[in-house]
């Protein structure tokens, strides 16, 4: 599946976005960030702190607990200040 | 009605654009314009510039679906939604959201009401650039707090 | 802030008087513009006109008084009001409201109380054209609540 | 002191604006009322809802008790209906 990655999560990963396999035990998007969390330090950063990440799975707002089963596009970013 | 929803780097004309909502029609009572602009400063701190990140794709399909739940809500007969995005100088617009309506009641709670969205739930990040280097705005409270006002009791389906 | 208050026959420019309170400055954030225009049928009935009859002396007293009291309640850095009387065709404007902020909610919140205070309680009566000859618009139920809206706590109140 | 009038009033009244003297008996704008309603068809007419008339006496709203002692001009219209 492709992630994309916004504003200081890009940032901080370094990439706009990647593909990814995550083994199948990786079920949720909470399970997600703590699989990607252990791909580098890059990612720990990112990811530090969960509260602060926003998720979208195919570009519609998802809550962590959401299923990424048959995501094509799962986007990870700060809380919004657009406007 | 077919709202105009649009991204995009360069500015708007916002009389243009609220002149095309009533032009040649004679239900509309009530026109409300709302451009937000690029302030000079930040917390205090004079800013050089604001850079607007979104999410393509993303961006448009959220902002058409709050543009339908405003016309569920309330009588609209116009609304028009642009943002942009890239970098904006102090002093620049922004955000346009243009509401019609026969009432004046309709069109401010709807406008308010895409402001209060565009703020805390649309795909967008601003990055200030200031004397000390770039960094990224943080969401604000009451932003949060007015979009808060929106939200509908589970069942209740009463329009405004 | 010199606020700007106008009665006139003709007609207004919003984006005119819109450019004119943010030019050269950038301090505001958010601009609402509120234009009431005259529709083309008043309780389903379709009209030729409206004619908007004022007291003139009182209007504009009334209304800087009502633009005083809005910046008081609300950190405004501009506010324009326009008022149209003399006899006015269906998709003309009648009313012009722009108030400049940092800040959205201030701006939304001015505007909207000095549009409900126009409805209500500055000097102005409307009267329609239509085939059945004339007609005093009478006032609103729903105005009159939408101005209450604003009242103040007994004691912090100006005499009516 | 002068009366002006507005809208229905000044219709049914027939006139904008005129001078009068009303006796010392008349303190309030709802004795001002009472009496005009005395002077004729065209005021009884225009006068006869009472609860349907707003005063102003020089250019400031006023209630139906308000003393008309010292105003150079009392305005009597419609519920307004502008914006």
């Amino acid at each position: 599946m492709k992630l994309v990655y916004f504003a200081w999560v890009r940032e901080r990963v370094g990439k706009a976005e990647e593909e990814i396999e995550p083994p199948a035990s990786v079920r949720t998007v909470a399970e997600l960030i703590r699989w990607l969390r252990g791909r580098g330090d890059e990612y720990a950063h990112a990811f530090e702190q969960a509260q602060s990440i926003r998720a979208a799975i195919d570009r519609s707002h998802v809550k962590p607990d959401a299923a990424i089963a048959g995501a094509r596009e799962i986007a990870f970013f700060p809380p919004m200040t657009g406007g | 009605m077919q709202p105009t929803i649009r991204l995009q780097r360069e500015d708007f004309d916002a009389a243009a654009e609220a002149a095309l909502l009533t032009r040649g029609r004679t239900d509309v009572g009530a026109v409300v314009t709302f451009a937000g602009v690029c302030r000079g400063a930040e917390s205090g701190e004079p800013i050089a510039a604001l850079t607007l990140e979104h999410y393509p794709g993303m961006a448009e399909t959220e902002i058409a679906r709050h543009v339908e739940e405003a016309r569920t809500r309330w009588p609209l007969l116009g609304v028009t939604v642009i943002h942009r995005y890239g970098r904006i100088a102090p002093g620049e617009n922004i955000v346009l959201v243009i509401t019609a309506s026969s009432h004046r009641q309709a069109a401010f709670a709807a406008a308010e009401f895409l402001m209060d969205y565009l703020k805390t739930r649309a795909p967008f990040w601003k990055q200030v650039e200031g004397k000390a280097g770039t960094a990224w705005i943080e969401a604000k409270d009451d932003d949060n707090a007015a979009a808060a006002r929106w939200k509908k009791p589970a069942g209740d389906q009463a329009a405004e």
